[in-house]
């Protein structure tokens, strides 16, 4: 397929370091995109602030860069007031799970049809490597200099235990699946969740040893388990995997079609 | 039609005020003494096909009505000052990307937690500059019932008109106070739609603006796609570094509301021709000075009132002029001095400003106003 | 400024002082065709505690929304009758209900006294309209809105369902005087 | 389109990191001068692999007509 | 046992309302503290703000009534400043799960030593009667005169998502049960949560036509089931029924802990 | 002991001011130009027993450093305008509880996310009024990397002595800039704590002041059991709706300051002995006044100059005389005049104020503030 | 402590709520003039439901003493 | 105001230009005793794009701590080389590394060209270390700071273990002129 028609030209190259996995993730959703078969006036994406949070920038839709951790309340705003739309949220792993924690699981409880993507890459990449909620316990970062001490999340744990209706994993490496994974995401009416494994190797990958970024995404490769072979494996054989695929894909109300109900019903009053 | 009298409570006004000026989203978490507004229109937006939500606090509050604006819907959110100081960050980004919404914020006593169901007028510094950097604002605050009613109207005509964020600024007792109002019909009201641009989406650059200085709103999902950014950012909408095309961005911004000023600036003078000795106030405060007032004049005293309704900008022109009149200028609020302070600024020397403040719950009354008026004779 | 009207209702969270505030200055704006305000205070954020309602009614604009020199007070409890009482005019009525005020204040008032939540219980089975006995005695003593503005305003203001009730609850604190 | 691959390199956007000489199967790219160059297209099945993980929208593979139904994009 | 010795004498009665099981909640709280046998100095009780917030100001301990949602922040500061602090955090439904939800999760994740308390009373009591995160589907309140359109938060589901250590749920009406559950919270060593379900009658009981609190309170009677014998039941039988008891209690490593680790090791060096 | 003499970033100093001031507990969230402050608290405090947490927001963290202050450790957190606006809640909340803390705010660029990396000084009017209701505030702001670090310390003593939340108001200049510093030995310093209860446990009123008018304040966990709340409270530390006691208690909490505005308000005089001309400013903006007024003075003209240190509360008394002595008053700032406009108000007409502003992202180059100088001549 | 239950109920701080009157699984309360009052204490085992389950920390049961042991607090 | 030395070092994110300033900053402040001061400007937020990083070194006071006058400018790109050409001092020192300048400024200053990264590459064997070859260059072509400072202040700033390779590329770059 041809991705330059979704982008915006001239804004490239774009800002993300070499080995960044991000770019890797923007393309796996050009393609959902284009396999399902959106126009791109009905597509909006919003984010927050950081790394992972500059894709909309670069793509041809309706683009919304808000303030940090916030991007899933403008979008629920946004899609409130313009259900037809598509409404993608691009995010970090600081972004969704630190300061946009709350709004994630509110999200997902509420399960608006919405599709988020977290950029997980351990770490605050756009502000120079602080610890994140997801640097893995006793990995280094700027403000871990004796290594992470808290645990961190399972992302899609707690969304799901929040009530999304769509949870996926995959990394870059995976960048096929990833594209499918996103494809059925955003297909999904309700809240749908991606986690996109994305390597950082500026801010993370150097400091703890991890390589470039093309040695930390072709780690991945070792890394990655599918959904289905996990089931099979004990914990210990997890530990330290990445389980990739669909996690959870159930049916549940959506609220923008609740809300959309409850309007007809009162307008007929 | 039938006549649209009734008796209606300030935050009542609000709602009903939002719906006839075309709101159709509201997003807001409840807080005293604000909440019947959300309340209000949980139960009317459905109605009239709009929607509600009460999101996970104000932060988010405020995110979802610049989305929703965005999406071309006009949105409202209502809070008051806890709330208020959590919506200031998302505040900034409605004033950068000029993004219309009103805001309301029913003022309690302060500071923190305060005195939740008390009245004051804490809050209007805050409303200011409550959000980081210089930004435009327009801050109107209301007097009464109808102008509560009037006032949200004009917020949102004035949102759409400037594509800046107006912050409405009442006091608990305009919010709470049940009056008898009579509502204009419907079609007599002036209601101010954003600028649509009338380009095409290929030429469309959201931030460039003509003489007006306010360039046209293009609203996602009608096929202008462009580019929102709480950076700064050319007239293209990306973020630019480059300090000649930050200048030109911040200064249009930040002065565009100049141009309009004499539309946006307004102010009630009352008595004031012939005023020896004046009064500056605002909000609730402004009744208690008119009854004081009216007893002064009673009893012969030549006494003046500005009754500010356009708290920001500041009518820094007409004070300035009220305190070449004046002796005496006394200044009326619930705070220590807020518009006081801004009131010695305008007058320069002028007319000595007398300040009447009261934080302690109560509301400002008539008489404490009359003592002031007398002991400026 | 030729007429101008303040009243003060004070009691318990839960009485339904509110309630009354807003019939009667309904009844005076709407249905009587006056100004009117009502205002009320409240406890800490929006719940519990003691109560106040005040309504002014004016034929002239009403500038001060609060009561500031009160004609008529109803104080439907002790605390009340003690923390008001003074605010009262010269020859200014007081209203009290004797089930929850022992103690009358004594002063320069015309002092009104009724079992009143007694006598919701008893002539009318239901302790809740207590506050419209009190209204009705209201109306009679102040004699500046008419019954029927009132009865009008109680038809809009109570619940689906309970407009007789409250209406005969009413008629049955008119009949106290 | 033709029976063999082709594959453009935008040299612009290239960044250098080496993913795509790293994850090729058949070992088609190499670095010249910190950029991404192919060294040997002949080799190229088409797989997409490289354009798929190249970050920076640097290569353009124009795979063979009949491979290219293989892939799902 | 004696209540009053551990209470502020002077400030009662209460400002809950009649009915309200905020009171029989705090009676649990004492007795639990009582049969630890904490001293009054080293117990610290921290809230945000609603009427369940209120409770610290009856009590004679260290007590900080917050801003709203904000209590466990306060709190994480003060346990980290003083760590052989007994830290107890009691919040409302909408102060832990609506405004202050990141916060809940992100202590759980560090599986720092707070107790949090959460009274569930499925509304905001203090503001009136607003819908809350917590108000079943389809209920009423001030906020949602056409019934709650929104999914609620399983609190238990999401903290252990998020990592706490210990989770229990019990109702106000099963008091004796409820002080044991606080008590096993409070001597947990890790973040620990109790969902107390209690009624309100003035703002959620009376718009949705549950009775005055001593019904609502009767009708947990008939609501509760036993953790033991949920899992006996199923999805079906369970629906609208209360699982009360002890959900998760589970050994993970303690913050506060860590960082005393973290600090002789930085020392020594 | 050794010299102290190294090469230091503003922000650095920060971090080892604190260290100096007493500090041992450190919540943040990262936000550039800030980060460096939290990452070198991350490392160095675990050194000397201290904590360092980073909170999953702004506003945790705001809460966290009053949690850990009232548990009786000195406590910092420091952000820049985004996070700056999400902590004003609870810096009101410090502000009425008067719990000791300080924050810092490295400004950059705004509104919004504004400019993320470029210096500003555009949240100097959201440092006073940036939280809901009236309330007391000092705000301190330094122009060396060396004053950043004494300034750390003073505000901690000031945080402490008089139970305020002290800000440090830093541009980005200056928390980013190396310098040459020298730093005092350690047993030169002085360093204040908050005043203990000399009374028991049972006698403690948590908000009762002597003439001081600052409150003894006992720490949590040290057998004075007391209540702590937001709402407004009486003496006791508990809430109150009384109007006389709400009086009482907001009256010394607004005023308190001004009982010591002598030793608050700081500033700098150069060459104002025979000024004609005038220049007040501050921060990194001072630095580039004072190198424009070394060369205008090299070609014989009279400027002086007011360096303010202490922006909040203003040294409007100081700023009036001046505005008697010089016929100009240049105010340059990395922002649209906002202590311009407070210069205005303190000179109350005597003098003319020259704005000199700049909001491009670049520092003011000294001879932007010569030409103004030569303006005015 | 004596071989019988007693109980004090605090007036000023019953707020009348009924439940001590709806718990107590021996009918002891009944409601007068909207508080609580005890109707018959030698029907009282000394349970402690009302004690635990009234909200306003209105009731104190004072059980008697070989009851008391059985009952956990 | 006697000395007063204005040095920019500019290029791209990663070349290392940041660790250049902070160690002629360093060896000049603490290592020679004068005043110096370092400062940088960052891309968005704390990375990538273009990288600047300014010293000014003086025996006076640094007032302003930006370069506006500069004495000796640093290019490691051409985007640099064609921002900053302009803002030279008459007779300042320009020196560009070769491999990735290729049109070289015009103007009244010195300029010197060297394949910096390239000989980074070959003789030392680490292209991460062209930037303290650069160092080695400035050194040489300002004559303002001891070699000896510098190669103190290399020691203290890079990291353990890199010591030698780095004053051996600092060498060959001292030996390039
Ligand atoms: C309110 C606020 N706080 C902090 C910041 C600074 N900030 C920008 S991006 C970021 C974190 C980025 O991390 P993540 O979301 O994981 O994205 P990444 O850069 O790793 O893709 C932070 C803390 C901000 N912009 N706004
Ligand atoms: C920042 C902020 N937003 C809103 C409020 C208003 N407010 C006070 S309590 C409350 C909700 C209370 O609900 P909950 O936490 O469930 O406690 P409850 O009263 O039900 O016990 C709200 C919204 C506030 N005080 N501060
Ligand atoms: S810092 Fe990390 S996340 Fe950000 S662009 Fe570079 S590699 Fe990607
Ligand atoms: S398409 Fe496949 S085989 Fe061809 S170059 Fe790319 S990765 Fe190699
Ligand atoms: S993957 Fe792309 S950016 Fe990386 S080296 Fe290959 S072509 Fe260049
Ligand atoms: S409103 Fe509800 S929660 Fe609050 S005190 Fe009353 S019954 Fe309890
Ligand atoms: S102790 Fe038990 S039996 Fe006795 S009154 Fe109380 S509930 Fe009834
Ligand atoms: S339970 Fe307590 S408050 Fe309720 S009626 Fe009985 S004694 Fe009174
Ligand atoms: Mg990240
Ligand atoms: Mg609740």
């Amino acid at each position: 397929m041809d991705y330059l028609q979704y982008l915006r030209l001239d804004k490239f190259p774009h800002i993300w370091c070499a080995g960044c996995g991000d770019g890797i993730a923007l393309k796996a959703i050009l393609r959902a995109v284009h396999n399902i078969g959106w126009e791109k006036d009905n597509i909006a994406m919003v984010s927050g602030i950081g790394c992972s949070s500059r894709t909309p920038g670069y793509v041809d839709f309706n683009t919304l860069h808000t303030t940090h951790g916030r991007a899933i309340p403008f979008a629920t705003g946004l899609k409130m007031a313009r259900p037809e739309m598509n409404v993608i949220v691009v995010s970090g792993d600081g972004d969704a799970t630190a300061i946009g924690g709350n709004h994630l699981i509110h999200a997902a409880r509420r399960n608006i049809d919405l599709t988020v993507l977290i950029y997980n890459n351990h770490i605050y990449g756009m502000t120079g490597g602080q610890v994140s909620p997801e640097t893995p316990m006793g990995d280094f970062a700027t403000t871990a200099p004796y290594g992470a001490m808290e645990n961190n999340f399972d992302i899609s744990g707690l969304t799901i235990a929040a009530g999304a209706s769509f949870v996926a994993r995959c990394t870059v490496y995976h960048a096929n699946l990833l594209g499918k994974l996103i494809e059925k995401a955003l297909s999904k009416k309700g809240f749908s969740l991606v986690e996109v494994m994305s390597p950082c190797p500026t801010a993370y990958g150097k400091i703890n040893k991890k390589g470039t970024g093309n040695e930390m995404i072709l780690n991945q490769k070792q890394l990655a388990v599918r959904v289905e072979r996990a089931k099979t494996m004990s914990p210990e054989e997890l530990k330290n995997k990445i389980i990739i695929g669909t996690i959870i894909d159930r049916e549940l109300p959506e609220y923008v079609n609740t809300y959309e109900k409850i309007i007809s019903q009162a307008q007929r009053r | 039609m039938k006549p649209r009298t009734y008796m209606m409570q300030g935050n009542v006004a609000v709602a009903e005020g939002a719906i006839d000026a075309g709101c159709r989203f509201f997003a807001g978490y409840p807080i005293t003494p604000s909440s019947e507004i959300g309340e209000t229109l949980s139960k009317r937006l459905p109605e009239i096909g709009g929607k509600f939500i009460q999101m996970e606090d104000e932060i988010s509050a405020m995110g979802a009505v610049i989305g929703a604006s965005l999406g071309g819907v006009k949105s409202l959110t209502a809070t008051s000052g806890p709330g208020f100081s959590l919506k200031q960050e998302n505040i900034g980004y409605a004033s950068i990307t000029e993004v219309p919404v009103v805001i309301v914020n029913v003022m309690r006593g302060g500071p923190s937690t305060g005195l939740p169901t008390l009245p004051s007028q804490s809050d209007v510094m805050q409303a200011r500059w409550g959000t980081h950097g210089d930004h435009p604002i327009i801050v109107l605050t209301p007097a009464t019932v109808r102008e509560t009613y009037d006032m949200t109207i004009q917020a949102f005509n004035m949102s759409e008109k400037y594509r800046v964020p107006v912050i409405l600024l009442m006091d608990e007792i305009i919010g709470h106070v049940y009056e008898k109002v009579t509502l204009p019909n419907i079609d007599e009201l002036t209601i101010i739609n954003r600028k649509k641009p009338t380009c095409s989406a290929q030429e469309y650059l959201p931030y460039i603006a003509d003489e007006t200085l306010i360039p046209p709103m293009a609203n996602f999902g009608e096929g202008y796609r462009y580019h929102v950014t709480g950076l700064v950012h050319d007239e293209t909408g990306f973020p630019t570094n480059k300090t000649d095309q930050i200048e030109v961005m911040l200064n249009r911004l930040n002065s565009k509301l100049d141009k309009y000023s004499d539309e946006i600036i307004q102010y009630e003078d009352t008595f004031t021709e012939d005023a020896k000795i004046g009064i500056v106030t605002y909000g609730s405060s402004a009744r208690s000075s008119k009854n004081a007032m009216r007893k002064a004049r009673e009893q012969g005293i030549p006494v003046g009132m500005i009754r500010i309704q356009t708290l920001w900008p500041f009518p820094t022109e007409r004070i300035y002029e009220f305190g070449r009149q004046v002796s005496h200028i006394i200044v009326p609020e619930l705070n220590l001095g807020q518009i006081a302070h801004e009131v010695e600024h305008a007058v320069k020397g002028a007319a000595e400003v007398v300040p009447v403040n009261k934080i302690n719950g109560d509301p400002i009354h008539p008489e404490e106003v009359l003592l002031k008026i007398k002991e400026c004779i | 400024m030729s007429f101008h009207y303040e009243i003060r209702l004070s009691g318990a969270g839960g009485q339904g002082l509110i309630l009354v505030g807003k019939i009667l200055a309904e009844a005076a704006a709407i249905y009587d065709d006056k100004n009117a305000t009502q205002s009320q205070s409240y406890g800490p954020e929006a719940r519990g505690g003691a109560s106040r309602s005040e309504v002014i009614i004016s034929d002239g604009d009403i500038d001060y929304p609060k009561a500031t020199n009160i004609d008529l007070l109803l104080a439907m409890t002790q605390e009340a009758v003690d923390k008001y009482a003074n605010d009262i005019k010269p020859d200014g009525v007081i209203i009290v209900d004797s089930g929850f005020v022992k103690n009358n204040p004594k002063g320069d008032f015309k002092l009104y006294s009724f079992p009143i939540t007694e006598i919701a219980e008893e002539k009318i089975g239901k302790k809740l309209v207590a506050n419209i006995i009190a209204l009705g005695v209201i109306e009679k003593l102040s004699g500046i809105i008419s019954e029927e503005a009132i009865i009008n305003a109680i038809r809009a203001r109570v619940p689906k369902g309970t407009e007789e009730i409250n209406i005969k609850a009413f008629k049955q604190g008119r009949d106290l005087l | 389109m033709s029976e063999k691959a082709s594959i453009e390199i935008n040299e612009k956007w290239c960044k250098g990191c080496e993913i795509c000489v790293d994850v090729c199967p058949r070992d088609v790219f190499e670095m010249r001068n910190f950029v991404a160059k192919v060294k040997d297209i002949d080799k190229c099945t088409g797989c997409m692999l490289c354009e798929q993980l190249c970050p920076d929208f640097a290569i353009i593979v124009h795979a063979p007509e009949k491979k290219k139904k293989s892939v799902s994009v």
